[in-house]
């Protein structure tokens, strides 16, 4: 009879709380947003469901808090902090692990990285290098964030990790987050893969009111043909000038060139396929699992997650509007050879922005196909938002 | 709201405006210098070779069509497929290093002794 | 000369044991069965070369022993323990970290239920609800053969283990047994792996013993069809209710439950895929290493694995009788709508006993197809089983 | 054998059953529940369209609609299958195990479907 | 150069040379056992059926031959890859977002174009 | 602006040592050499790149000096050396935790040894078990270099890593350098890998000098076809063999004979699959890397690197040279029945070096095929080449 009392004790509805509740339907809504529109379903998937599960009670599978203030010792140490974890809340479930080994350390962010480089094609920014300041002054909307933020009393470590949503690149903002603000690493990380798959919706109306239709119809010239040594040698000249000049971006950029030189080499085919498929695949999983299982009710329910969401726009509007407004400079310096639009591009998001921009070019004019001219500036806002991550990391870390 | 942590947060934004900008800056720079050596190269190299260092915008684009018409290139695969399927029926004088090719894919069976055979030339030296 | 001795003494064969030549020929007679009479292959071939392996002295590939008796405050924590280990038994050998990295944190059994989820439909279970109570009466199994256990002077942690083989899961096995009792690891596992594959010898002669031809003729009416809805709300319903009322159950159907939403879903073919493939492959290969190398002469050569190997034949014997007695009452009460025979799927060993039933209905009457309905059952006692050693963690863990 | 333990196995074994039926008879109730909303859903979203909602139960396993209509890929899958099957054409009176054959690359539609399944037989007991 | 040290290596080089050719010269013999269990196995089981036993040396690396002749199967894939391809051919509107078919696994040589591109989409964005 | 003068102050250009601008360059040269020349590019490509990352200063990306005086105590356990690590310099980067859990506890020469064991066919062997002495003659050229190396000044952990390069074999390299003396492991991978893809050029004037035109005319009578049962029992058969026999060459060996089993037996084609393709893909990957990391210029720039490599020639002309002398030894006692030639295939480099061999045969006489009967020592060079490293750790480790 105790044992049947033993066993009513254990159940995990006697302890649901409020908080519980609610992260449950956000994980729901989560899930339905990745099923009913898929938006961008490969990571809001994994943690929408992942948000449910732990916030089940009792199941043990996440008995690890995300943010504990360690001792100063141990904080210094990943495998003290584990040893300090084990000994204050127990035995780690798979999330914990996946969590600590995989997240915390970077692991997993780094190796996204990799196989990121390994599938972009860097060609378009190769063939038009004056591009890549489009996607220097789409990092703008990084600092407007921040700054917001700061006003609005989040502390700089925060801060930062808010204003790199604006950045666009998911793996990087999780990068910074684990690293600066861990405590709000569930809500930037939903932010940011949230609104990159509402760009088609945020930046049409902002690229609209900051050009005229003339501007708008404005044709590029077609983009040089680059050489295949251009291409082998492109990963190598960024990942040495960067990694001099910006050290603490240097992992991030490190590991996005290190992919695109198996992907340009052509001599590591299977490693570069790999990188793209089955390291990246399994990779991905992880990340979702690992990200969605931060999404605790007593660190997500605060009016701090409500602000990032709405900071996170904020951010997303500020760089779009920063690269157009810099794409109309270069317009006028180049006289009139560059359509303003393309700056748009600059906030990563890659394919997604420059599809954008050439859907809006093709409704002023059906035979303007400025495409590849947007993906300049859009795969350097994926280096741009690493650098940027390097000077948080480098001043604040 | 925190003045110290503000201003603090401006010179951080003035810091990483620059560095973001000097340094795609000075990539485009360095950019533009490989492109250059490398038309230099070129032309020096094969001055009438252009056209093969420099294919057609059609096929740089590539995500977006296939280089080849599909039509044409399922035609072409089917004589590849014939022709290497003769080949392979009979002894090869020992290649030093085959490359493995996409239409492994449509051999079907000999798909795995060809891939691991070439995976081998490469790793099997361990 | 002093090193010429020095390496005569490094010679295995000095050192073997009886009990090492005997597990050898054990993990030989697995590899036998397993390629000559396909048993169950995936992992009576890995599980019986390891063992082969680990039995040979000196290697230093295993040497770590399986079950120790640690200290309190050292078992807490699985980081503690491999620095327990470390100190005691000297540097880790692969298959030390496979089984203690892998294996004893839940990793492996976890990614695989995932993965399971992933390739597994649950389609005729939504189709006809009923069927899951099939599923659960089959698990009447595991506590005949737990009982039986109890009275053979096991304790309730290894009778608890030993009668979770009647649920026919391979994973919730090992699962299960890891957290209750490491000590009969290699012996429960090899006992669930090797009866499943035993599954068309041990179930046909219980079934026919325990229904009439006419039974056995009975025809169900054709399954409806399943929307993608329901196979979506299906995961996620099914996490949320168990979770919440059998937390401890909720990490194994979690898990299958994740994998079954990626699967659903339909946005995220390539995670499924990889669920499904890359990552299944590869944890499937460490499941097999990491329990092969238990196999330990000190561990298995007992009367206890003997006698865990005989109960094993009890538990699947009266998990079947469960489930096909319990057909016959819902046969009864349905006024003789329900084949009793697929109550003998609820032991899932998906989808090997589905099979066996229609088999068995062919050979009585060939227009007779239930398999789709034996499926609902089958399916269901995964889940079943799951609950079960949920309850058994919650009262013994 | 320890009595108390046994007793103690014997309330196990009571929570045990108990818990499972239960847990499983809930599942089920929920499911009737989900049939029966989604069939008022469908009706009332499509009352004539309920050919589309509810796919034979063949189409279901496949949610989309492969780009070759899939009579005529059937048509030349045929072609391969029956060329494939007559080397295989030993006909077993019901596999317990089917091999995958390496020709499965060629079979287009049927291949996820048939590998999973094979995957299933051998790894789905567990 | 530390003299001591030197002699060790003499009597390890010693040493292992010894057990690296006793090592493999036992490996050989119980090879040699081997093989002739097996042919005495054979002879005894099937007297008339050596043919199956011992395949030519051509298809040794390869237990079995490609159940289609590759010309053969050239021409059917062109086929299939023609009919796909009229179907992939029509120009689509910048579609946003393009369905992953089952299909690509007979496009050949689009494939890992593809493949990559829609993944882009969908991951590339981070 | 203290803010501006911390951030100057992170500029890694500024900490840029000779040292590492030589790294740089090494590494650059790396990459060259395996995309322009193919050489090695697997290896050598992610090892070059690697090297090049690591070496510019303050990335953090590796933080931890690969060779370390640990304290005793520490030194045993895995985990208290990375707690050590941690404490001494700081937090680990990724390439630290690759080094550290992944190379240094040798999962990665271990899981690479699997992969090959399932990629390999060791039927021409099985066919011509004498060939395999062939395999176990090349290993004199092991002894060569290690003595040499002895005479140079080495100690004797660091001449016996230096002289398994002539074993020409990767992974047994790296592992036994990594038990023995990992501060020269950078220099001996990269050796071991840069004269395996120079096979073609140092081996045939070797051969030709020791070989007559009639010698090298010789034709071989075909092989015999092998059973598929010779070819389960073979890795079965080996592992316990030399298991018994070296221990300490059992893990190496006992991880190729599985992977090998995984092949042959024909049941577990998925699990062969994965060992040869998406683990092995991943698994190099992070060899590459881990590898590339450890070349670090306190530790790589020295006159040790430069004798090593040179080592590295004498021990792969020694090997070659050994093979061919016992092969015609071995043509005299056959009565000419063995083409001398094909000792040189013993010193592994699997299948290269039987292809050099074959294109030699084919100058003298282009109807004269012995490429599978150079495939025999080929692949038995593996096995010897394990067993030397196992006498090495036996004694020395
Ligand atoms: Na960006
Ligand atoms: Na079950
Ligand atoms: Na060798």
């Amino acid at each position: 009879m105790a044992t049947f009392i033993d066993f009513l004790n254990t159940l995990g509805l006697l302890h649901l709380t409020v908080g519980n509740v609610i992260m449950i339907l956000v994980g729901l809504t989560l899930v339905y947003l990745a099923i009913r529109y898929e938006m961008e379903p490969l990571l809001l998937l994994p943690i929408g469901i992942t948000a449910v599960l732990v916030n089940l009670p009792l199941s043990g599978i996440a008995n690890w808090p995300v943010a504990v203030n360690l001792p100063e010792n141990v904080s210094d140490s990943i495998f003290k902090t584990i040893a300090y974890m084990s000994d204050h809340y127990g035995e780690p479930g798979l999330f914990d692990l996946i969590y600590y080994l995989l997240v915390k350390t970077e692991v997993v962010p780094l190796l996204i990285f990799f196989g990121l480089g390994a599938m972009t094609d860097f060609g378009p920014m190769i063939a038009d290098p004056k591009t890549a300041l489009l996607g220097a002054a789409a990092q703008i909307g990084v600092f407007v964030a921040m700054l917001t933020a700061l006003a609005l009393g989040f502390n700089l470590h925060q801060a930062a990790s808010i204003g790199i949503i604006g950045g666009a690149d998911g793996p990087t903002t999780i990068y910074l987050t684990t690293k600066l603000a861990p405590e709000i690493l569930a809500a930037t990380a939903v932010a940011a893969y949230s609104y990159m798959s509402l760009v088609p919706l945020i930046q049409p109306p902002i690229i609209k009111a900051l050009t005229t239709p003339e501007e708008r119809k404005i044709r590029m010239e077609q983009l040089r043909p680059v050489s295949k040594r251009e291409k082998i040698l492109f990963p190598v000249i960024t990942m040495i000038v960067i990694g001099l000049l910006v050290p603490s971006a240097a992992p991030l950029i490190g590991m996005l060139m290190i992919g695109n030189l198996f992907r340009e080499s052509g001599v590591v085919e299977r490693l570069s396929k790999a990188a793209q498929e089955e390291l990246m695949n399994i990779v991905t999983i992880f990340l979702g699992l690992g990200v969605g299982s931060t999404m605790r009710a007593e660190s997500f329910l605060t009016a701090q997650t409500l602000m990032i969401l709405g900071l996170g726009v904020v951010a997303f509007a500020s760089a779009t509007a920063g690269g157009v407004l810099f794409g109309k400079l270069m317009m006028k310096i180049s006289g009139g050879r560059i359509n303003p639009m393309i700056g748009a591009a600059g906030v990563s998001a890659v394919p997604m922005s420059a599809r954008v921009v050439q859907r809006i070019a093709s409704e002023e004019d059906p035979g303007n196909f400025i495409l590849m001219h947007a993906m300049g500036p859009n795969v350097a806002g994926v280096i741009g938002t690493a650098v940027v991550a390097g000077v948080f990391l480098a001043l604040l870390g | 709201m925190d003045v110290t942590q503000v201003i603090e947060g401006g010179w951080i934004t003035v810091i990483g405006v620059t560095v973001v900008f000097t340094i795609l800056g000075i990539l485009a720079l360095v950019l533009y210098f490989v492109g250059w050596l490398e038309r230099r190269l070129v032309e020096r190299e094969k001055p009438a070779a252009q056209p093969t260092a420099t294919p057609s915008p059609a096929a740089e684009v590539k995500e977006e069509k296939p280089s080849i018409p599909p039509r044409d290139l399922a035609v072409i695969t089917a004589a590849i497929l014939a022709y290497t399927a003769e080949k392979a029926s009979q002894l090869r004088p020992l290649p030093f290093r085959r490359k493995v090719s996409d239409s492994w894919r449509l051999y079907g069976l000999q798909t795995q002794m060809e891939d691991v055979e070439d995976f081998n030339y490469e790793i099997g030296k361990w």
